[in-house]
């Protein structure tokens, strides 16, 4: 039955996380350096008092000791936290997710009994997931609608030593969390005659393993939010168990949609920035003061603030939607929704729309909104990132058009 | 109906062209990289580029300029522009004023100041207008309240004009030489009427520059505060002494708003040129799925679609600059500005977009275009400045 | 708890009316005369069957005879119906909305006895509100954010005769089915001499009171779906308990949105225009080949088609949210949805959408999206006609910021 | 740089617009409501037209025409359509045929056609090049398949070719005295080698026209199907008898391609100009809460933004003729092309909308317009017409 109300819980972690935001996020986000976007890291207390709050295991389910967050209460929890800050937003959404993928659905018993005492020991430790390679492509572009496989081949490879561990070499890049992750997944190539593509198996690879080198990325000169590194695995030896499901048959190819919630997580983000940027200009025109009356009493001041309103409600309604359809995959073939690719539609629409939302904002400010002394050119800033942080809307739509036209590749 | 351009205006553009590739392009991201907004000047390119005429391109020959004309001046901005919006702004802004010296001074004021500015490679001039409270305001004055727009005070006592109050936002104001403020000098009266223009220079006892601006775009042309405190200015730097603002509205006033507009969409056009270029190396050269990205249809409509709006832009803007010349007045300087502001954020966008979808690593020269692209939003393409064109319009049509 | 899942009530009845309007409808939109837009009057037949299968009185309660439809419900529907024509569909969602307002909401006991039959007599009598008037103005405009009343004068006035019978005399215009109505409910000034505005009752008019002319308007050159007609009343009476509600203080106020119902089904008309002209682009997509490939398979189409699909499926999202909400209004109190004029939110946001749909269906079908000769330049010619009709996309935004900046008119 | 017009082009403007305003605009509503797509033709409006010179326009002095230059025709084009895009669409469409017949025929063909054409104020030409199943085909040929085009087929016999196949949507197919087709003559080669141009007269045997395209806009401007069902054309009737396509495809080929887009931002400029000045019209006269609707800032800013992209428009065109008078090939043509459907279809969309905010009922010219606009989406400013055009820069680029 068709039904818009949230749950009690929803509605509590929300306003917590909205009090956590406003008494512990902003005023650290607000600081100078970190508006003049020098340093965007997170702070280690503001990650610590988000993980103790449950934030970071907050997918996790509750018997592994997490609040067992369905996709729609990630999203508001996301939306929340990316309203004060996106990079801290951003590695804790990574983590939680990446908590219930791993320990909830992937590993065996034994696994989760040996890795969670890791996550668990330390408030302040990640995880992450290494899914993407120094020279990968992963853009639809030219490959439009042409059978080709478009899964990159991964050249990171291990072996196994006669003692059963196994022996990684190679390199990842852009890995999101990597130098605070406790536990990092990496995909393998294990069978080296497999074609391109195949013959990928993924292991659980603990910080304090020798041989994994994890150099943290400067922060500015990324279309991304919260923290990458590069890692190198030279000689770096795990124990024969810590492969993840199947070998050679990675449940975590690379560009896996973390079973479909990580995607809607970025877009709520960017509806969480957005929203950020939109109360600021709401604010100001209702104080600001021009031709004898405050700005949000004249018509293009009213016209705009209404256009970014109409935005942020229709994407936030889309991510929503799209949180909802992941963890409710069967709504689809009961048809109560449209059989459409809904987290990439979610997250272009939302880009998009959040990246006219800042400028419009920003426009409310007139030249205020320019100086690095205030939030309104970093929301600008953060528009754009999320604009080309994972997926561009090109790509999003090039495949969307796949799937509208029914096209499978083989 | 003739699009050549003569000789005169070939050789600066060609000059202005040279002085971009060679001295202003290899420094212009190390400048927007300096994270101290005070700090981003450069006086060795500066005095570089004035030795070279740039400085003081729109000096009319008879006091010892160039006498370039106005089409001559948008092809220089646009050039410079090429190299770095924020450069070529700073060597602009002097032309504003030097029109304003040579059209509404005394000629004791352009002997005294003209003569100066002509001799100092380090003269620089700018305008203060905007106050902390009084932004649009002085740009669409409200009708029916004569107490809104700007508040710095002018009182005369003598042969002296007592000066209170302060400025922001205001171009050059830290390292300029020579300011013309506008003060309200008489407060019974709207914006319109009220308010008198000063010739300020540095040294004025009372007078000094604040808080330099931290813009997230043109970063090295500098803005900051003018703080008047009891400043003593002689009755002798009022700009029109007939009283008022008169003939400072009128088309005439090329050296004033018509000018900055002019000024505002030739420099977008050389950011464009600069986005356009920059993209189609980029198609050319960057293979996806192992074929270079200008193959794709996708890529091919973003380069026609900056490249189109870039020409579009051209064509308006040589226009505007031989209506200049011709002393026409239309709303065409105003639309201009504001077009200018739609194409260069859209196509530095466009330029950007391309940069940026092929993986995790931000281009700095198509990020900075954007932020430079995003400074027009106020100054010339926000609803205060659409609207403040069109009334022209709408008053003007029957 | 949040949940997107429509009933099976909902799911039998949108398969119905698709397939009713697969057979019933579309082969009658895409006759000649009517592609060329010449007579887009609802042909009686049409209307007499979607009677018969209870969509003329499809939100009236079951216990009257009707088929209790929700707001959801009734979008659901007008989206299926104007998919195939949108004039056929403005006639019965404007029957329907008011058969639940006028019957279940406002009548006494004794109304509903007297006038039920009226309506359940012929299956092809409609029902009608005759709100506007001749030169009265109901856009925001000027008046924004300024604190003067914006109630339209009504004009048209009645007075009591001796024997308590009304005399009404005046006139409306630009009314939907006042042609075909069985009943018309009329807003007129009881109290000559109340202010603007006030004391104004609703009395209800059946089709054959004497002294009530009704003359049908031309509609090819209205900004209207469905039959218009002006009404002029020369003493007309009506009998003294016609009056619906109290007197001097009409229930149906000009501009009601009939219970919030109104809006969100003609945006649902809206999205069900914007869905016949996607899949017509889409279907010839899949077939022209240019190129040597069919057209949906080349980047620039494909991108376009994404780009219709994402606006379709925000702007259906977003009317099924503003429809629930106006049947849930506590959940704004409860803050599961945010506090805003949804149903105008959704009523712009898809006037928008489905315009850039229609434009974007038109240029995939090259020159041919110009010909009268197929539904497309029609498509295009309906969606600006839902852009500028009842509420323009201008004055519905002017409307949100008003109510972002928590203005309220005394 | 010069934007001033000459006698010429002023005389012939002015001569335009007064047509426009006495002949054109006073039926052209009327025709536009006509429901038979092939009766909306006015030959009394066409005759008089032709006898004010518009019909000729093109031809070159030395064939007895006026010889004028390509901004004149943008001049004449604009204030033609200012009054109806499609009657001057009507126009001009000879124009581009006139260019190709000086330009590419044999000074036997320039005699027997272009001295026909002259004499005869009822004697209009068409193109055709659109078939059924090859529309942009033929303006993009896919490189990886030759058998893509056209089908239309020619084959030679004797001094004779025998042409068999159809065309559709072709301009005055229903009225017109002569056409240009190109037609297969060798299928075993590409669009771009294998194909020959017929002067096509319409008594040729085996020759008819069919269909009346019912279009919902430039409902004046006739487009129909040609048949050829063993048409048989003579070897004197094949355009550029040196055989394949080689030199129409050159920047010179102003008759063809250039000139087309030209005359489409040309028109789309009148179709602007015809909106703006309703628009301001309206703001200025009609009222809401009782005051004019142009004092409302939501109502400036939409006439700004469609005086603004207007005159931007009005540049890029006078410039793009001034390009074409001096024979400089570029993709400017395109460019104004396709910019020129944006602006056309944002300002007539503008227009209605504020002719359609105050109630229910449509203003009839509105609507036109916007009716009109949209014929450019096909023509000039889809995909296919955007990539044409950018493919040529990128080509060009290094």
């Amino acid at each position: 039955m068709y039904d818009l109300h949230l749950s009690a819980e929803q509605l509590e972690i929300r306003d917590t996380v909205r009090e956590f935001v406003a008494n512990e996020i902003r005023p650290m986000a607000i600081k100078p350096a970190r508006m003049e976007a020098l340093d965007r890291r997170p702070p280690h207390d503001v990650l610590l008092k988000a993980s103790r709050m449950g934030l970071r295991t907050l997918a996790l389910s509750e018997a592994l000791g997490g609040a067992g967050a369905d996709a729609l209460t990630s999203c508001i929890v996301a939306e929340e936290l990316a309203a004060g800050d996106p990079d801290v937003a951003a590695v804790l959404v990574e983590t939680s997710l990446l908590s219930h993928l791993l320990f909830d659905r992937l590993m065996t018993p034994a696994q989760r009994d040996r890795f969670l005492p890791l996550l668990a020991a330390d408030d302040s430790s990640q995880l992450a997931l290494a899914s993407h390679e120094p020279g990968s492509d992963t853009e639809l572009g030219i490959n439009y609608h042409r059978s080709v496989p478009l899964a990159p081949a991964v050249q990171c490879a291990a072996t196994r030593t006669p003692s059963g561990d196994w022996l990684i070499n190679g390199a990842k890049t852009f890995v999101p969390n990597a130098t605070l992750a406790a536990l990092v997944a990496v995909p393998v190539k294990t069978d080296s005659k497999a074609p391109a593509g195949q013959g990928v198996s993924t292991l659980l690879v603990p910080n304090n393993a020798p041989g994994m080198i994890v150099r943290e990325l400067e922060q500015n000169a990324g279309w991304y939010h919260g923290l990458r590194a590069d890692i190198t695995f030279e000689d770096c030896r795990v124990p024969g168990d810590h492969l993840l499901g199947e070998e050679g048959n990675s449940p975590l190819a690379a560009g896996i949609e973390l079973a479909g919630r990580s995607i809607p997580a970025v877009a709520a983000m960017n509806v969480g920035l957005g929203r950020a940027a939109y109360e600021a200009a709401l604010d100001y025109a209702g104080i600001r003061v021009q031709g004898a009356r405050r700005i949000i009493e004249h018509q293009a001041i009213g016209t705009l603030l209404a256009d970014m309103a109409i935005r942020l409600e229709t994407a936030r309604t889309m991510v929503w939607k799209a949180a909802w359809v992941a963890d409710n995959p069967a709504a689809v073939a009961q048809r109560s929704v449209a059989d459409l690719p809904l987290t990439t539609l979610a997250r272009v629409y939302s880009a998009e729309a959040v990246h006219r939302v800042a400028l419009a904002a920003a426009e409310v400010f007139g030249g205020m909104g320019v100086m690095r002394d205030i939030p309104m050119h970093k929301y600008v800033q953060d528009a754009l990132i999320f604009l080309h942080s994972g997926m561009s809307p090109d790509d999003g739509k090039l495949r969307i058009a796949e799937a509208l036209a029914e096209f499978r590749r083989a | 109906m003739d699009f050549t351009l003569n000789d005169q205006q070939h050789e600066w553009q060609a000059k202005a062209r040279r002085f971009a590739e060679d001295d202003i392009r290899p420094v212009s991201l190390a400048r927007d990289r300096i994270l101290d907004p005070a700090q981003t000047w450069d006086w060795d390119l500066f005095k570089k580029g004035s030795r070279l005429g740039f400085r003081t391109l729109a000096v009319p020959k008879e006091y010892g300029g160039p006498g370039t004309d106005f089409v001559t001046q948008a092809l220089v901005m646009a050039e410079l522009a090429r190299g770095d919006s924020a450069i070529s702004k700073a060597f602009s802004q002097n032309w504003k004023w030097s029109h304003l010296i040579a059209s509404a001074c005394t000629p004791e004021q352009k002997q005294r100041f003209l003569s100066a500015f002509m001799a100092d490679d380090t003269f620089v001039m700018g305008k203060g207008i905007t106050e902390p409270n009084a932004g649009s305001d002085n740009r669409l004055p409200p009708e029916d309240d004569v107490r809104a727009g700007m508040r710095l005070k002018a009182e005369r006592k003598g042969e002296e004009w007592i000066l209170n109050g302060e400025k922001c936002f205001i171009a050059n104001a830290n390292i300029g030489k020579l300011f013309f403020v506008d003060a309200r000098s008489d407060p019974s009266k709207s914006v319109k009427e009220g308010v008198t223009m000063f010739l300020v220079p540095r040294d004025t006892p009372g007078f000094r520059s604040g808080k330099v601006f931290n813009k997230n775009g043109w970063r090295f042309y500098q803005n900051a505060e003018l703080i008047f405190e009891n400043a003593r200015v002689p009755q002798a730097n009022v700009v029109d002494q007939s009283g008022g603002h008169g003939n400072l509205d009128k088309g005439e006033r090329t050296g004033g708003d018509l000018f900055g507009d002019l000024e505002l969409a030739a420099n977008a056009l050389g950011v464009c040129m600069s986005a356009c270029e920059s993209a189609m190396t980029l198609a050319k050269s960057r293979t996806q799925g192992g074929k270079p990205l200008a193959e794709q249809q996708s890529v091919q409509l973003k380069l026609g679609r900056m490249n189109m709006l870039t020409e579009a832009l051209r064509s308006y803007v040589l226009r505007v600059a031989w209506e200049h010349d011709q002393k026409l007045a239309s709303a065409n300087a105003g639309f201009v500005m504001n077009f200018s502001t739609d194409v260069i954020q859209e196509v530095t966008q466009i330029n950007m977009d391309l940069h940026g979808a092929a993986g995790f690593t931000m281009d700095a020269h198509a990020a900075k275009l954007v932020r430079d692209g995003i400074i027009w939003t106020h100054l010339a393409g926000d609803n205060v400045q659409r609207m403040k064109v069109v009334r022209r319009l709408v008053k003007a049509a029957k």
